[in-house]
Order: C-alpha cells, then sequence, then structure tokens
C-alpha cells in the first residue's frame, strides 16, 4: 500500500512537471504548426535565470524574473528564428528549431560552463502522510501545475485572446480574414509556452536542486512524447500524456531489472502511439484537403 | 468490354456526421466527354478523391473497365488507368518541366528499369532514360510545351501550369482522365484553347474524360453529358443541354 | 562550368589541405628539448575537478623536477588536453599530443575516455600511467594504473560489506550507463556474500535522467548503508535531495568517484545529516608524511578546491616517471631527449613489470605494478563528513 | 574523342578528385611510405564523414524529410561490424576480406533497421517523423549500453579486433566512391526522380502513380545502408566501439553538414563533411576547455542562418542578389557556353532546396495553408 502510495505521488509529481512541459509543446505545436525543438531548453533557461536572480536572496523576486526573462526569450526566439520562415517549410522551420535548442544549450555552457550548479531555491522539508514521507515541494509542484492547467484551460474558453488562439489553429488563413492578428497570436503563444517552460524549470529545480546546460533536453523530448500521447493540441491532453508517462517513467525507474532501460521504454511507446493512433488519445484527426 | 468505362455503384462518403456524398450513380461511355458540375461544396472533387483512392467511399464501389478498383491505393488506381489534375494545381515545382511529365511516365511497362540497374547505371538505364525523355518531349509538342522543357515548373505561366499538368496525367496512359476545374483561372482565349485541347485529348489519345467545371458555357460546348450534384446528392444527369435546363438544377444554382 | 570549377578548386583544397598535413608528419620527438609528458582529463564539465586537480598535481610535480635540475639536466614539460570525460574526444587530443611531442603520458583522468586511450597508446607503442582511469580494462598492453582498477574498488567494498554491515538495509545507487559506476558495482555484486546479495536494493540512473532522483530515494528509503559507486556530482543531488527522506543515521559508501563532494559550489556537505565515507588511496586532511607535504605544497599554488586524491595520484605518477627513467639512467643507460616515444616505453615497461618500486609517493608507500598493469598498494577508508556533524 | 566529349563532366568531377585523391596516398603506402598514424586517422574519419554525409542527404535533401536517428543507424553497423570482425577473426584473419564481409553485414543489419524505421515514415511525415527517428537513435543507444559485457561490451562498449590502419583509408574512401556511386546514380535515375516528386508534392507523386510507400522505404533503407557502413569503417578505425558516442549530438553534427552543403547537394555534402571534420580535429586543440563549446555554438549558427538564408520567404530578393553563383560569376567572369545548355540534366544537382511540405505535412495535423485552398475559382453561375 505504501509502495503503491509513494509510487503514485512521485508520478504525480513528475508527470506534473511533464504535463506543464507538455502544454507548452501543445500550445505552440497547435497554434505555430512547429515543433518548438528550443522548448525544453527554455526549462534550463529558465533554471539558470533563478539561479543567477537568486543572487537578489528573495526566491518569489527570482521566480518572477525568471518567468519574466523565459517569456522575453520565447518572443525573441519566435521573432528572429521563427518569424521569418513563416511560410516556408516546415523542414526548414524544423532544423531551425533544432538550431536554436542546440545554441541555447552551447550559449548557456560557455556562460555558466559545462559542470552542474548546484541551486536552492527554497527548502520545504518532508511530512509525513499516511506512513509515506512526502516532499512538501511535491505537493507544491502538483497544486501548482493543477491550478495552471485550470487557468490556462480558462484563459483559452473565456477571453477574446483565447478564443483568436483557437481560431488560428483551427484555420490560420480564415483567422486572418477575420481579422485576428495572427502574429500577435503566435507571440503571445510563445510567451506561455515559454512561462509554462520556466515554471517546469523551477519545478525541476525544487525537485532535484542542481542545474546543468542538458537539463531541459530530455524532459523536452519526453514532454513531447507526453504532448503527443495525450493528442496534440489538447490541453487536458497534454496532463493525461504528461502524467501517464510520468508514472510509466516512475515504475520503470522503480524495477530494477528495467530501470537502465527506462528511456527506451518511453520513447517506444512514443513510437507505438505515433502508428497506432497519430492523434493520441483526446487529439482531434483532421482531414487533409486534396 | 464493359458497356461503361467508369461506373459508379451508389458511391457514397461521410465524415463524422457530414454526409459530403451519397448514392452517385454514374456512368460514362468510351470515349465521352463528361461533366460533373454543381454548386460550391456539392461533392464534386470529393468524388474525384474516392475515384483516384485519396478517400475510401464509406458506401458502394465504382469500376473502371469492368474491373473493380474500389479500395486500392492511390498509386495502384493510376496504375489500372485514372489519372487526375488537381483544383489548385500540383505540379513538382522544384523540377523541370520535362521532368515533370518524365515522373508520371515511371511506371510504364516499356520503361522498366530494376532500382539495381540504375546503381550501377547498366546499359537500360541510360536506354530508358533517353527513351522517357522523347516521349516525354512528344507528349509536351502536344501541348506545346516544348519550348519551356528546361524552365523550373513553377516558373511556367498559369495556364501553362495547367496544360503540363494535364500532359502530367495522360504520361500515366490512362483510360480515363479526370479534369478537376481546368479552365478555372484562364481567360476566355485561353478557355478557347484549352477547350480545343481536351476535345484533342480525347481523339488523339482515344481518352474518355471526366471532368469538372464551374464555367457553363464550356461544360455546355464541351460535355457529352453531364451529372448534376447538390449537397452530396445527383439532382440531375443526363445529355448535357437538357440537363442544364432542369428546374432543379436551375433553382440549386440561382439559389432559393 | 563555373560551378564545376568551383567545386573541383575546392574539392582540391580541402582535400590538399590533408596532404600538407601528411608531409609535415612524422619524427614528432626529434625536435624536443624537454622531456614531454602528455595527459587527458576532464578541465571542464561535470567531472572538471578531476582533470584540473591532475593537470595540476602533475605540473606541482614537473616543476619540482624542474627545480631539482631535471633528468641529468633534461627538463620536463606537461602537455595537458581537454576531453570533458567524453571518449570521441581522445583520439584527436591523442594525436595533438603526440604532435606536440608526447613521449611518455599519464594517459586519461577517467575510464570512458581512457579505453579509447589504451588503444591508441598501444597501437603506436606509448607508455602511459594513469592517476585515476579505474576501468579493469585499462592496464595491459602499454598501460599501467596509479589508482585501484575498479574491480578491486569493488571488492574491497564488498569485502567491507561483508564484515560490517550484515544487520544493516543495504541500498546501492549506481549509474548505469556508466563504464566506471557499472564496472565497480559488477564487481561489488559478485563478491557480496550471497546472504547479503538477497537483500540488498538496487537502483539505477542514466545520462539521460541525471539530476532528478526522487524515485530512486523512494525506493533506497529504508536504507541506512547506501553503496554509491558513481561520481560526486550526482552524488551530491541525490544526498541533497534524499537528505530528509533517508535515515538520519545512513551512511553513504561511495569509491574514488566520491572525491571532492566537500568542494561543490552550492552544496554544503555539513547540511546532510548521514555519515560521507570513501574508499581512497589519499586522505586529504592527512597530518604527516608525503600527504601532508602535498597537500601543503598544492593548496599554497592552487588553493583547497581541486585537492582530491585523482591530483595525489597524478603527482605520484610523474615522480613514478621520473624514478622509473632515472633508475634506469643510473644503471649506466642512456635516454635522449629526443627518444621516440615507443622507445621510452620500452624502457619504461621493462622497469615497471620488473620490479620497479615508487618507495615513498602520496598515495601509499612501496608502491609496485603486476605484469598486468594493476597496481600493488594499501587502500584507506576515509570519513569524509560523520553522521550528524 | 567525340565520346570523350559528350561525357558530362561535372557528374563525374566528384569521382575523379576524390578517386586522384585517394591513389596519391595509396601510392605514398603501398610504396613503402609510412603516413602518420594522426593523418590516417583524419583520413578515414573524413571518408566515414562523407559517408554519413552523403547518405543522410538521400532523407533529407532529396526525400525531404528530417532523419534525427542517422547515428543510430551507424551504431547498429559499427556494433555489428565489430562483432563480426571479432567472431571472423580467427578464420580470415586481420585481412582485408574480413573488413569487407564486416561492411557488407554491417550495413544489410542497418539497412534492415532503415526498414524498420521506414514504416512509421510511411505514415508519419515531418515533426512526427523527425522524433520517432530521434527516439530510435535512442533506443539502440540504450540497447548496445544494457547488453551484456559477452554479447556487446555494454557500457565500456566492443573491443573491435584492430585493422592493419595503413590500409584502411584505402577502403573507408573505396566507400567514400560506392556511396557516391550508388547514391548519385540513384538520385540521378528514374528512382530518384520518383523520390524527389515526394518531395516536391506527395499527393501529385501519389496520383502519377508513384508508390510512395516503396520509395520512402527504399530512402530510408540506402541512407541506413550506407550508416551502418560508415559505423563499420568506424569501428575498424576505432578499436573500440562505445554506444555514447552515437548520440543525438553526432546525429546533429552529420545534419550539419548536410545543411551547409545545402540541402540535396551531394558535392556540397562532401565538401563540408570535409571542412566540418578537418576543422573539428584541428579546433578540437585550440578549443579546448569551456571553449569547445563554441564548436556547438557554430553549429547552432549555422543551423539557423544558413536554414534562414535558404528559406525564409521575405529574403528571396535579397538571396537572389547574394548569392554563391552571382559571387562566382563575379569571381570567373564566365561566359555561359550556350552548347552544353542543351539538356536540363545539368540542373540536377541543384535543385533548389526548397520544399513545399507545409501542403503534406501530415495527415493528421495539417497546417490549413492559404494558398493551397482554391486561390482562383471562376466563380459560380
Amino acid at each position: 500500500m505504501e509502495l503503491v502510495l509513494s509510487t503514485l505521488v512521485n508520478s504525480l509529481s513528475l508527470g506534473g512537471i511533464y504535463a506543464m512541459i507538455a502544454l507548452g509543446y501543445t500550445m505552440v505545436y497547435g497554434i505555430a504548426k512547429m515543433l518548438n525543438f528550443a522548448h525544453g531548453d527554455i526549462i534550463m533557461v529558465g533554471a539558470y535565470a533563478i539561479y543567477v536572480f537568486m543572487a537578489l536572496n528573495n526566491p518569489i523576486l527570482a521566480i518572477l524574473l525568471s518567468v519574466l526573462f523565459c517569456l522575453l526569450l520565447g518572443i525573441t526566439i519566435e521573432r528572429v528564428a521563427y518569424r521569418p520562415l513563416r511560410g516556408a517549410s516546415p523542414l526548414a522551420v524544423l532544423i531551425t528549431a533544432i538550431g536554436v535548442s542546440y545554441l541555447l544549450q552551447s550559449l548557456a555552457q560557455i556562460v555558466f560552463g559545462s559542470a552542474s550548479k548546484m541551486v536552492t531555491v527554497y527548502e520545504f522539508g518532508a511530512i509525513k502522510i499516511f506512513g509515506v514521507t512526502l516532499q512538501v515541494s511535491t505537493l507544491v509542484t502538483m497544486a501548482v501545475a493543477i491550478v495552471v492547467m485550470i487557468a490556462l484551460t480558462l484563459f483559452v474558453k473565456l477571453t477574446r485572446t483565447g478564443r483568436a488562439m483557437i481560431a488560428v489553429s483551427e484555420d490560420r488563413g480564415a483567422a486572418q480574414l477575420m481579422g485576428i492578428n495572427v502574429n500577435r497570436i503566435i507571440t503571445i503563444t510563445f510567451a506561455i509556452g515559454s512561462s509554462l517552460a520556466a515554471l517546469a524549470g523551477l519545478f525541476y529545480l525544487l525537485k532535484a536542486p542542481s542545474v546543468s546546460s542538458t537539463l531541459g533536453a530530455m524532459p523536452g523530448i519526453k514532454a513531447f512524447t507526453a504532448a503527443v500521447i495525450g493528442g496534440i493540441g489538447s490541453i487536458p491532453g497534454a496532463m493525461l500524456g504528461g502524467l501517464l508517462l510520468g508514472f510509466v517513467e516512475c515504475v520503470a525507474t522503480k524495477i530494477t531489472a528495467i530501470a537502465p532501460y527506462t528511456d527506451a521504454i518511453e520513447f517506444s511507446i512514443l513510437i507505438i502511439i505515433l502508428l497506432v493512433r497519430p492523434t493520441g488519445f483526446l487529439g482531434k484527426k483532421r482531414r487533409e484537403k486534396v | 468490354m464493359a458497356d461503361y468505362i467508369l461506373e459508379t455503384k451508389n458511391l457514397g462518403i461521410s465524415f463524422g456526421g457530414l454526409k459530403a456524398a451519397q448514392d452517385v450513380n454514374i456512368r460514362i461511355k468510351k470515349n465521352q466527354i463528361y461533366g460533373l458540375i454543381g454548386p460550391n461544396g456539392a461533392g464534386k472533387t470529393t468524388i474525384f478523391n474516392m475515384l483516384t483512392g485519396v478517400y475510401k467511399p464509406t458506401t458502394g464501389t465504382f469500376y473502371l473497365d469492368g474491373e473493380e478498383l474500389c479500395g486500392l491505393a492511390q498509386d495502384k488506381i493510376n496504375h489500372k488507368g485514372i489519372a487526375r489534375t488537381f483544383q489548385n494545381i500540383r505540379l513538382f515545382n522544384n523540377m523541370t518541366v520535362v521532368r515533370n511529365v518524365m515522373v508520371a511516365l515511371h511506371n510504364q511497362p516499356e520503361y522498366k528499369c530494376s532500382v539495381w540497374e540504375s546503381f550501377f547505371r547498366l546499359p537500360r538505364h541510360f536506354k530508358v532514360e533517353k527513351e522517357m525523355r522523347a516521349k516525354a518531349k512528344e507528349l509536351l509538342r502536344i501541348f506545346d510545351l516544348e519550348e519551356e522543357r528546361n524552365n523550373l515548373a513553377c516558373n511556367l505561366p498559369y495556364g501553362k501550369q495547367r496544360k503540363l499538368e494535364i500532359a502530367r496525367a495522360l504520361a500515366t496512359n490512362p483510360k480515363l482522365l479526370l479534369l478537376d476545374e481546368p479552365a478555372a483561372g484562364m481567360n476566355p482565349h485561353e478557355t478557347e484553347d484549352l477547350e480545343k485541347t481536351i476535345r484533342s485529348i480525347r481523339d488523339q489519345f482515344d481518352m474518355t474524360i471526366l471532368l469538372i467545371e464551374h464555367d457553363m458555357k464550356f461544360v455546355a460546348g464541351l460535355c457529352d453529358e453531364v451529372t448534376v450534384l447538390n449537397f452530396g446528392t445527383v439532382l440531375a444527369e443526363g445529355e448535357t443541354r437538357k440537363a442544364l435546363k432542369d428546374p432543379e438544377v436551375i433553382r440549386a444554382y440561382i439559389g432559393g | 562550368m563555373k560551378f564545376t570549377k568551383f567545386i573541383s578548386m575546392l574539392l582540391v583544397l580541402v582535400l590538399g589541405a590533408g596532404m600538407l598535413a601528411g608531409c609535415s608528419a612524422g619524427g614528432y620527438t626529434a625536435k624536443n628539448t624537454e622531456f614531454v609528458i602528455g595527459v587527458s582529463g576532464p578541465l571542464t564539465g561535470d567531472a572538471g575537478m578531476y582533470g584540473t586537480a591532475v593537470k595540476n598535481s602533475a605540473q606541482l610535480a614537473v616543476d619540482e623536477i624542474n627545480a631539482a635540475g631535471g633528468l641529468n639536466g633534461v627538463k620536463f614539460k606537461l602537455v595537458a588536453t581537454d576531453d570533458m570525460h567524453d571518449p570521441t574526444k581522445v583520439a584527436t587530443n591523442y594525436s595533438s599530443m603526440l604532435e606536440q611531442g608526447m613521449q611518455v603520458s599519464l594517459g586519461t583522468v577517467t575510464t570512458a575516455p581512457g579505453l579509447e586511450f589504451k588503444n591508441l597508446a598501444k597501437d603506436d607503442n606509448v607508455f602511459f600511467l594513469t592517476p585515476s582511469a579505474s576501468g579493469d580494462d585499462i592496464p595491459g598492453g602499454s598501460g599501467f594504473q596509479m589508482c585501484f582498477a575498479d574491480g578491486n574498488q569493488g571488492k574491497v567494498a564488498a569485502d567491507y560489506v561483508n564484515e560490517n554491515c550484515k544487520d544493516k538495509t543495504i541500498g546501492v545507487f549506481y549509474k548505469s550507463d556508466d563504464a566506471y559506476s557499472k564496472g565497480i558495482f559488477d564487481q561489488f555484486s559478485a563478491n557480496l556474500d550471497a546472504a547479503i546479495k538477497e537483500k540488498i536494493t538496487v537502483t539505477t540512473f542514466t545520462d539521460a535522467n541525471k539530476t532528478d532522483f526522487s524515485t530512486q530515494i523512494d525506493t533506497l528509503k529504508k536504507c541506512d548503508f547506501i553503496f554509491m559507486p558513481t561520481y560526486y556530482d550526482p552524488a551530491s543531488i541525490f544526498m541533497k535531495q534524499a537528505k530528509d527522506i533517508l535515515p538520519a543515521n545512513g551512511v553513504y559508501y561511495g569509491c574514488d568517484g566520491f572525491d571532492g563532494i566537500d568542494n561543490i559550489e552550492g552544496f554544503d556537505i555539513t547540511q546532510i545529516p548521514q555519515e560521507v565515507t570513501m574508499l581512497s588511496h589519499f586522505n586529504s586532511k592527512a597530518t604527516d608524511g608525503m600527504a601532508k607535504d602535498f597537500i601543503d605544497k598544492y593548496t599554497k599554488k592552487y588553493g583547497s578546491e581541486t585537492l582530491n586524491q585523482f591530483g595525489a595520484s597524478a603527482y605520484d605518477c610523474v615522480y613514478a616517471i621520473y624514478y622509473a627513467m632515472k633508475e634506469y639512467i643510473d644503471a649506466g643507460n642512456e635516454i635522449p631527449v629526443t627518444i621516440s616515444a615507443s622507445d621510452l616505453c620500452d624502457i619504461l615497461k621493462a622497469k615497471f613489470t620488473g620490479g620497479f618500486t615508487l618507495k615513498e609517493g602520496v598515495t601509499g608507500q612501496n608502491i609496485t605494478w603486476e605484469k598486468s598493469g594493476y597496481v600493488n598498494k594499501g587502500a584507506i577508508k576515509y570519513v569524509i563528513k560523520e553522521a550528524n556533524k | 574523342m567525340n565520346a570523350l566529349k559528350n561525357i558530362r563532366w561535372r557528374h563525374y568531377i566528384n569521382y575523379i578528385v576524390i578517386g586522384i585523391f585517394t591513389l596519391v596516398f595509396a601510392i605514398i603506402t603501398l610504396t613503402g611510405g609510412r603516413l602518420d598514424s594522426s593523418l590516417l586517422f583524419m583520413l578515414e574519419k573524413v571518408a566515414i564523414s562523407i559517408v554519413l554525409a552523403v547518405s543522410l542527404s538521400i532523407v533529407v535533401g532529396f526525400l525531404g524529410e528530417l532523419s534525427l536517428g542517422h547515428a543510430g543507424f551507424m551504431c547498429v553497423g559499427a556494433y555489428i561490424g565489430g562483432k563480426v570482425a571479432a567472431v571472423l577473426e580467427p578464420s580470415l584473419g586481420n585481412t582485408a576480406l574480413n573488413v569487407l564481409v564486416c561492411l557488407v553485414i554491417g550495413g544489410v543489419v542497418a539497412a534492415l533497421c532503415g526498414v524498420i524505421i521506414g514504416i512509421p515514415a510511411l505514415r508519419l511525415r515531418g515533426d512526427y517523423l523527425a522524433i520517432v527517428t530521434l527516439a530510435f537513435g535512442e533506443i539502440v543507444r540504450s540497447l548496445f549500453q544494457n547488453s551484456s559485457d559477452e554479447s556487446f561490451g555494454g557500457t565500456i562498449g566492443l573491443e573491435t579486433p584492430r585493422y592493419t590502419k595503413q590500409y584502411l583509408f584505402i577502403i573507408a574512401f573505396l566507400m567514400v566512391l560506392l556511396t557516391l556511386l550508388v547514391v548519385q546514380n540513384f538520385i540521378r535515375s528514374k528512382h530518384g526522380r520518383a523520390v524527389t516528386a515526394i518531395r516536391d508534392n506527395e499527393i501529385a507523386a501519389r496520383a502519377s502513380g508513384i508508390n510512395v510507400t516503396k520509395y520512402k522505404l527504399l530512402a530510408f533503407t540506402i541512407s541506413a545502408f550506407f550508416a551502418g557502413i560508415a559505423g563499420v569503417l568506424y569501428s575498424f578505425s576505432n578499436y573500440r566501439v562505445q554506444s555514447a558516442n552515437f548520440g543525438y549530438n553526432y546525429s546533429i553534427e552529420i545534419l550539419v553538414m548536410v545543411v551547409l552543403g545545402g540541402m540535396g547537394n551531394i558535392n556540397g555534402a562532401i565538401i563540408s563533411a570535409a571542412l566540418i571534420t578537418y576543422l573539428d580535429s584541428k579546433l578540437a586543440t585550440v578549443l579546448t576547455g569551456d571553449l569547445a563549446v563554441l564548436q556547438n555554438l557554430i553549429y547552432a549558427l549555422i543551423l539557423i542562418v544558413i536554414v534562414i538564408y535558404n528559406n525564409a520567404p521575405g529574403l528571396k530578393n535579397f538571396r537572389d542578389r547574394y548569392n554563391l553563383t552571382v559571387l562566382l560569376k563575379k569571381i570567373f567572369k564566365h561566359k555561359e557556353d550556350p552548347a552544353r545548355r542543351t539538356d536540363d540534366a545539368a540542373k540536377w544537382d541543384v535543385v533548389p532546396t526548397k520544399i513545399e511540405m507545409n501542403e503534406i505535412l501530415s495527415i493528421d495535423v495539417k497546417p490549413q495553408d492559404l494558398s493551397s485552398d482554391k486561390p482562383t475559382k471562376g466563380g459560380d453561375k
């Protein structure tokens, strides 16, 4: 019982982070129709930003500044690297995105060195619930993830901008004809996605107090897996996919015999899902127009 | 020899709840120029897509020259003898004009050349390439595109792109040619020209042609028979002039 | 046509560059005016502390030898290259060092690149004595070790556990895709008593998830003795993450990879309630003997941040090579300064397999080598930090 | 003489240059001159990179799909080749025959993996496929990494029998020539034309009777085969195969070679592969420590800048004004020889790299492209 409970809590907290990143992926993919490879690396930038701003000795301020920094970074990346390629082939956009991801990683390494840095944002300590020792930070992560998810769903459903986002993701051309400023919507999407990535970076730091330039690469790809499993473009899908993947990873890591294969297992799931149900669990199927 | 070169039986497809086409029965005799008309969204292109294997019909089936082709893959259907053009032109834009046609000659039995022969440039490779090029040039001459053969397809003027698409479709040596709005975007002079070309294709290649068109004058002048569609169902069919005078058809077009 | 011309010109240019390199190749040591010692190690990156320590300490030894007049008047020179603990960089580093006249080498600092280095050196017959690449497969050919081999470390750890941990809950945490970590674990596991082996809990991690260990910690949360054959970086993250969860009276037991764990920026080891222990051949808190001497000299020159057993070992390596060469010359032979790496290798190999002894070293006394290249010396269990302190 | 005149020399220039180059070094070696081991190593590395870049360019340049798992295929080739070599060594000894057998087996096994990864390629396009190839590379790596010590050496990697290095580079360059031969001939044949047609417009290709399934699989298989060949060469050149060497970063490095050379330009890929490999090892001694990252930074910038320059719709005018052809025209002031331009075959190598893939991005998540939706219409009557 205790084993089940602690595994569950662990996978929830990991899954919450994946869900958070997957959300950013899903939004950008749904609206800008591009796989933002650099999304994972924004997590890393966010974590480094916290590391730097922690010099102010104020965790809250550091987190806010980090989110702001990533938000601006996301907008800048979109502006400089992706916008010139709007209308170009997706292959070109994809390669550029890989380039940006690589750029962020190497810049971080140049600035901070390749050795990882220890960062302590805030020590929440641990509590005991039903005989299970829990990190309080885990609970915080889950709570924030849920709040963000709800807020985002409401934002998309209720606000003008949110509805414009849906419109752009459905049909960019038609949205433009309806007077929606597509560029602006895409910029906002990137801003939101990058802020979420910064939050994910924070959660990573709360979980494991260390940041290096490759911090975001793997979680990025895994979160993309999560987004695909849940169905690209779907907010609850991202949540579902993230939690599912978190669960798989935790269970796989727990079982000693298969622990070394954890990544292979996750990637195999990705391939299988893409083959069997490329729309994921909650994604919508779209027809090709000929 | 079947009576009809193309025969569809209760062909229908629905996307989710939307019935895009329903119980469509079309019969085309050999050497006919047949029109498929109807207002926007009537399901004309959808039928084309079913006939070429892009969509799988949910109901019904169709026969080409007596052979059931429904459910085959796109390239298989093409091998069996249905070729098409697209409403929005789809050329291989980064290839030259002659190469566009050569791609379509790919499957002709006389140009067979295995991958291994290509890897190592065995004599057959050179022979086949030479013959394909000659054949492509010949086709281009018919469409008056020979001069442009070394230009990139995307650099052709609009009218010529349309023609090239038809030439490419013909290169697959089809029994039935589907033309999706061939006259769209053409000026009256070009349209007239196209009309002549289509007739000459029928005569020269002994071809049967099914076309979608909005230009009624064009349809009336060219087509032997038509099927009129509205909301995915057949509204009227038969000899062109008669069908166009059908009050149902007029109402569907004018509205109300 | 112009394009063809351009292509051919470029091709000729690019490929011709290689040819030029070919013409000037060969006989790098001919112009040497000093004996050149080469070493490849992670001067940066996750294991950067080790490479830096090795480089500094080797330099320290070289400087001392040179200040004392070198080897019969011929001085030594150290060439250090950075491989960032990445095996793909080794071949390049190796050739670059050869080009700089390397005659003898300290090999690599870490194991994974060392496996690559070993073969290169064997091919060209270049002698190397590695201070810290502890892989079981490193020695042999032209390679020798100053540190304990992984198998040995794993065995020593297993012996310790067999003897002292009968009533403890034992856990293991190692990196499954790292040669060093897995090598030690395999030997550890093979040498455990069956009764103990049955009840140990094993967890692993990989390079892809080397920051978040909550699942592993959760699995090990009842263990009061955790064997950690990993490098200090993941170990420190683990400890920090686990400090409230694992029993406060627990013990972390690491191998030489733990060295430097008390010197990580942002990681205060005193906040970890558990005891942190490592198996070592060097006590960085030593208060007497060569070790004390070395510590003083090193700290004075480079500070205490990178002071660890890797450096100590490298210091000994340089002296071992120096004394071996000196013995050979003292026996009436000659070693010209322009001697080729291969010739020097034959000399040194004969010495090291022929009973050469480093009498007094920082990392032990009367150090000798087996014919297979493994080292013979005593090990120290060294408590980095006591429990609850 | 006339026959000689009719040969399109530009088609063969790369064989000739590489052939002469190999010959020169082969003569030096075979006549007893001992080449320096670091030079030999460099030659082998350059050859391996060229094979990799040329084989990747089939998928990226001509099929128009992104493969991020090219190093994975290489990994398969390296391990299988190394293993076979070890098994065969007692019977075949350390001979060129052994190398050739390993090359064939390693290549074929990698090609089989190409088929396996090609199957998703039939259903997926663009971003999804890129991710699948990436996942494939990681899975392969992970499997070899966790293999038992007896089978593939696990974490410490597989020790491969050493091959007399003096001759290895000759074999490596012969493999470069073979790769060029097969890839170039393939691309310039009706089959290559079909692959390029799929890249340009998949829907139209299908409608023109092209068996898209077959050709995508074929492209992936050929590409994987030669990556496998490169892997086998690697295993002979390096004594030890460690799966950590074949990660995502290596795949990206190969991609950089292809992109820098101009996607779909084989000569470009050859030059940039040789150049990058050469500079790589030269820079590695200069850029040490944290500066080593500069190399990755440069790769990143190459990817971003070149792709934006080549593809940004807004830069079209700029591109037309400032490009290599214009630059060369200025340098050489060469007049076009109209006699040589009778056919379009000369344009074959320099097909523009722009790929209209947005209209066929993916079956399920297709962007609604503005232009694809009835640009003109006669209007209803």
